[in-house]
């Protein structure tokens, strides 16, 4: 039948409902499993094949060599699309998405992320061998820790 | 009232959340002349895929429309498979139908709402963009994104779905099928919504047929068109659906039968998870594509998208022309306008469902004698926002 | 080739109007898709791209010379083709005989005249980003 | 003392800054209302304060090709007649502070002149929207305005008096003793309520400022402290109206409970009136110029004059 205010029961229902909106920042949001935040380099793993810095439909991925068989990336995270293509790209899956979104900046600098590889040193005795094993296994450095 | 008036609308205006122009000569609350002016939103973006390679290309063209990013990219990968002589394994084939109807279910609500707003009707607005969330949510559950959904890749897609995804999928198309079915009866049935959309913009059979209408546009006008049915792409041909059409040509028309699509998606859906293939999702494609062209096309939301790729055997395309449904639709809209009132400019721009930035796409614009475009901080930025305040 | 894409057909540019307009007597179109041109060395084709209603993509193929572009409009038989006629006279600078609106359709108003973005020739010299130090990548080739 | 008694009431209470916090209040209640209807959750209760704050403190920017005097006065013209106005309606007690036989005929010119005001600030705005918008608001006002009155003169033909303070005062009374009376008295309160809702450009009938169609209609070109007082006097139009109903409909300040202040049975008519104008907002969509002329004419008019003649016949055929 045909009248005026037809939607009358969803107004009905909807004065007793909590509103659906998310007050975003105050409540959380959910994240699902596959969803591709900011992408993280781990240096340990790459071979500095640069498929990655190919493939980047955004030319956000810069792979640099610091010293023998160790590289840096640079992420410009200002440019990054974060389609993920560098994480399916990567044949050592050194690169993974992240689930780290809250990125906004009034600074575009702060958007450049650097992970550099650490290398091993270069005199390597019998009793120093372990410490190079040691300096290897520390964490890298983000040029931009956390902090954007 | 005789004396004629010029009613700019666009590139700014609260009725297009786009930027296009139009400009319309009334005469009192009619309108007797329409032109159109696009180019507000031109990204370069068919120049810009000559010169990236076609898996830089995909993503690029997923950035051609917010709203159907999947048609885009489905549809490049298509044309690209096809010059390469891949299959894409059956299992990619549906999980592609999957993904792009339930992106037809969120851009038919977005419609809905859009169309109730444009008449004032700001609670369907509300409510059916409430509802569009399940849809979103599904889909970055199985893709990741809320938009640009990055679910392609060549010779396949990027994201399988566990039965944990399936089942909230059918939780979520369970909700989706009962909302459609109110919507579609509360349209149907509200007075002031029928007052405005019934023999409003009336398009023809034949006009719909020689303007080259698409989508539900033309299927509203009686023209049995889907892409869907009559070229079947992904996984098409082997689910059973029914084409939607409506006789009306009207908007009402128009919009019976996107809420009719929506009904038709939800059963594809669900066709498609209970009928999922076992197997690989992707092949590998080769980085270099031979010689060749292919015409791709697929129905977008808003009607036929089509994507002509043309390789020299290089891994960069040589041409890549897009032609988005809304552009198909352009022409048939001169014709629903004319001789009528100012007020129902809002809602015959927005039956066609119009996605301008979509439309507009394919140079990028210098202005003469500028050779560099500035880029300001935003330092420089508020100063100038101070400066310029009066003292 | 699949069904999507179809067959090719290539007539010479001076018979694209009556081409098309043997293809809508016969009652065999189902739409007009979009009208594509391209650049290809010293001549310039323009393919528009049909749906047969027998359920196959059909394109119909034309080459004019790069330095005499021009062929009949088929916007007077089918309104379809007007948009995509000014859209490749905009952006390719070719010519369409008793078109039934010439005017502009995507470039501004104050774009140069005889400059076509489309054509191989045209090279983009406008608004390139800034490089940030230490930002690759931003150069296009 | 008298006189400064009385100049209190019309500055303080029931008069101008009463009017004011309830108009900013009833603002707020009809959009929290829409909001709730849609699922959403609505502006803070100050936020239509802020508002006003916030347009007082900005630019007023006057566009080159207006007439300025007219552009700049228009709105405090509209603004003085709602203020006005209220002075009429009962607010805590029956006679209001300004009361005399026929100031229902008063009220009900006053409450046309900010419509009239809308048009004419359409005219002088020299911009195609809002001329468009101010001749919507014309054509509109024709449709409504006929049987907005004739509704409102129902009580009072019922009661034979054309003083508000007097049929709020009588009219419950009344009707408990004559039941009958209730038929003509709803019709009329129905189209009274349904008429306010174009009086007030709302929903279905928000046509001359349809941003969809013609931006902001008549306020296109308006800013700062003009539009600030624009918008305070259409909030304030809307407390008038819905009082107004209150009084000749529901017996204004007249409690349902004896020990009821009045205050409280006047908020609570007044407060039910705007939850029904906000559900009607939010229920409908909008009509098109034309179809509102039908439906004013159609359908609100004649529905009018039958709870009008109801009355008459019912008085004539002595069915009391």
């Amino acid at each position: 039948m045909r009248r005026p205010g037809a939607i009358w029961r969803e107004l009905v229902k909807n004065l007793g409902r909590k509103p659906v909106t998310v007050t975003y920042p105050k409540e959380p949001m959910l994240l699902p499993k596959n969803f591709r935040g900011r992408p993280v380099y781990d240096p340990k793993g790459c071979i500095g094949c640069k498929i990655c810095e190919r493939d980047c439909p955004a030319r956000a991925i810069t792979i640099t060599k610091v010293a023998e068989k160790t590289w840096a990336c640079t992420f410009a995270l200002d440019r990054c699309v974060y389609c993920g293509q560098c994480a399916d790209s990567c044949p050592k899956k050194t690169i993974l998405m992240s689930h780290i979104y809250e990125m906004a900046t009034f600074d575009r600098q702060t958007l450049i992320d650097t992970v550099a590889g650490v290398p091993p040193p270069l005199v390597l005795e019998e009793n120093e061998a372990k410490t190079a094993t040691e300096v290897r296994q520390e964490p890298a450095v983000s040029s931009n820790p956390g902090g954007l | 009232m005789s004396e004629r008036m010029i009613l700019p609308i666009g590139p700014q205006h609260p009725l297009l959340k786009e930027p296009i122009h139009f400009k319309f000569t009334i005469e009192g609350e009619l309108i007797v002349e329409a032109e159109i002016r696009m180019g507000y939103n031109h990204r370069g973006i068919e120049k810009a895929a000559e010169e990236r390679t076609y898996l830089q290309d995909l993503y690029l063209t997923e950035r051609i429309c917010g709203i159907c990013s999947h048609v885009h990219a489905t549809n490049f990968a298509q044309a690209t498979e096809e010059i390469m002589g891949l299959q894409i394994p059956p299992r990619a084939a549906y999980l592609r139908v999957v993904v792009g109807e339930l992106e037809r279910i969120h851009s038919h609500l977005l419609w809905l709402g859009v169309a109730g707003h444009e008449v004032g009707y700001d609670t369907l607005f509300m409510v059916s963009w409430r509802d569009r969330e399940i849809a979103q949510d599904l889909l970055e559950i199985i893709t990741g994104n809320r938009v640009n959904y990055g679910m392609n890749t060549l010779g396949g897609v990027r994201k399988d779905l566990d039965a944990e995804q399936i089942d909230q999928t059918r939780k979520g198309l369970q909700e989706l099928a009962e909302r459609t079915l109110y919507y579609g009866n509360v349209v149907s049935n509200e007075t002031t919504f029928i007052a405005r959309v019934a023999n409003v913009g009336v398009l023809p059979k034949e006009v719909a047929y020689s303007s080259g209408a698409v989508g539900p546009t033309a299927r509203g006008s009686g023209l049995d068109y889907d892409v869907r049915k009559h070229l079947p792409y992904a996984a098409y041909g082997e689910i059973p659906f029914e084409v939607v059409t409506s006789p009306r040509g009207d908007v009402l028309g128009r919009a019976l039968v996107r809420v009719g699509e929506l009904l038709e998606s939800v059963k594809i859906i669900r066709y498609c998870l209970d009928h999922l293939p076992d197997g690989p999702i992707a092949v590998k494609a080769p980085r270099k594509v031979p010689v060749g062209e292919a015409v791709s096309r697929y129905e977008a939301p808003r009607g036929e998208c089509i994507h002509y790729v043309r390789s020299n055997g290089s891994d960069k395309p040589s041409r890549v022309k897009v032609r988005a449904p809304t552009m198909g639709n352009l022409a048939s809209i001169r014709h629903c306008l004319l001789n009528q009132q100012v007020a129902d400019i809002p809602i015959i721009l927005a039956a066609i469902d119009p996605c301008f930035s979509c439309t507009d796409r394919t140079v990028m614009l210098v202005k003469e004698g500028t050779r560099e475009a500035e880029v300001m901080g935003w330092e420089e930025l508020r100063l100038r926002s101070i400066a310029r305040r009066p003292i | 080739m699949s069904a999507q894409t179809g067959s090719w057909v290539e007539i010479p540019a001076g018979e694209v109007r009556q081409w098309v307009a043997d293809f809508l007597d016969s009652g065999q179109m189902r739409v007009l898709s979009t009208i594509t041109g391209y650049q290809e060395g010293e001549r310039i084709a323009i393919v528009y791209h049909f749906v047969h209603k027998e359920s196959a993509g059909l394109n119909l193929r034309v080459f004019v010379p790069l330095s005499a572009p021009t062929l009949p409009s088929i916007s007077p038989i089918l309104s379809a083709g007007l948009l995509y006629e000014r859209e490749i006279q905009d952006l390719l600078g070719v010519t369409f005989e008793g078109i039934l609106d010439p005017r502009r359709l995507i470039l501004p108003e104050e774009f140069p005249v005889g400059v076509y973005p489309l054509r191989t020739n045209y090279h983009y010299h406008g608004a390139e980003e800034k490089e940030t130090p230490g930002q690759p990548g931003g150069k296009a080739e | 003392m008298i006189i400064l008694w009385g100049f209190l009431q019309a500055l303080i209470f029931p008069g101008f800054l009463f009017l004011s916090v309830y108009a900013l209040f009833a603002e707020w209640l009809d959009r929290k209302l829409f909001a709730q209807m849609q699922n959403r959750i609505g502006p803070p209760l100050i936020q239509p304060l802020a508002d006003t704050i916030k347009l007082f403190s900005k630019e007023t920017i006057i566009p080159k090709a207006v007439q300025a005097g007219l552009f700049t006065l228009l709105p405090y013209f509209s603004f003085a007649a709602v203020v006005t106005s209220f002075l009429f309606v009962p607010v805590y007690a029956t006679p209001a502070i300004s009361s005399f036989p026929g100031d229902l005929v008063i009220v009900a010119y006053l409450l046309t002149i900010p419509t009239l005001v809308l048009s004419l600030a359409g005219w002088s705005s020299d911009s195609t929207y809002s001329i468009l918008g101010g001749i919507r608001a014309l054509t509109q006002l024709f449709a409504y305005e006929v049987p907005f009155f004739l509704a409102l003169f129902t009580p009072a033909l019922l009661l034979g008096t054309w003083n508000i303070s007097e049929i709020a005062a009588r009219l419950p009374g009344y009707l408990l003793a004559n039941p009958f009376y209730f038929i003509p008295v709803l019709i009329s309160f129905l189209v009274g309520i349904v008429a306010l809702q174009g009086k007030l450009e709302r929903k279905p009938f928000d046509i001359p400022d349809a941003e969809t169609e013609i931006v902001a209609g008549p306020f296109t070109e308006y800013s700062g402290r003009l539009l600030a007082i624009f918008r305070l006097s259409i909030d304030m139009e809307m407390v008038c109206g819905a009082s107004l109903l209150a009084a000749l409909f529901l017996g204004g300040p007249q409690p349902f409970i004896s020990w009821m202040p009045g205050i409280i049975s006047y908020l609570l008519k007044t407060l039910a009136i705007i939850f029904i104008l906000a559900y009607i907002k939010a229920a409908v969509g909008r009509i098109r110029i034309d179809q509102m002329i039908r439906f004013g004419w159609q359908i609100l008019a004649p529905l009018s004059l039958v709870g009008m003649l109801m009355v008459v016949l019912f008085q004539k055929g002595g069915l009391i």
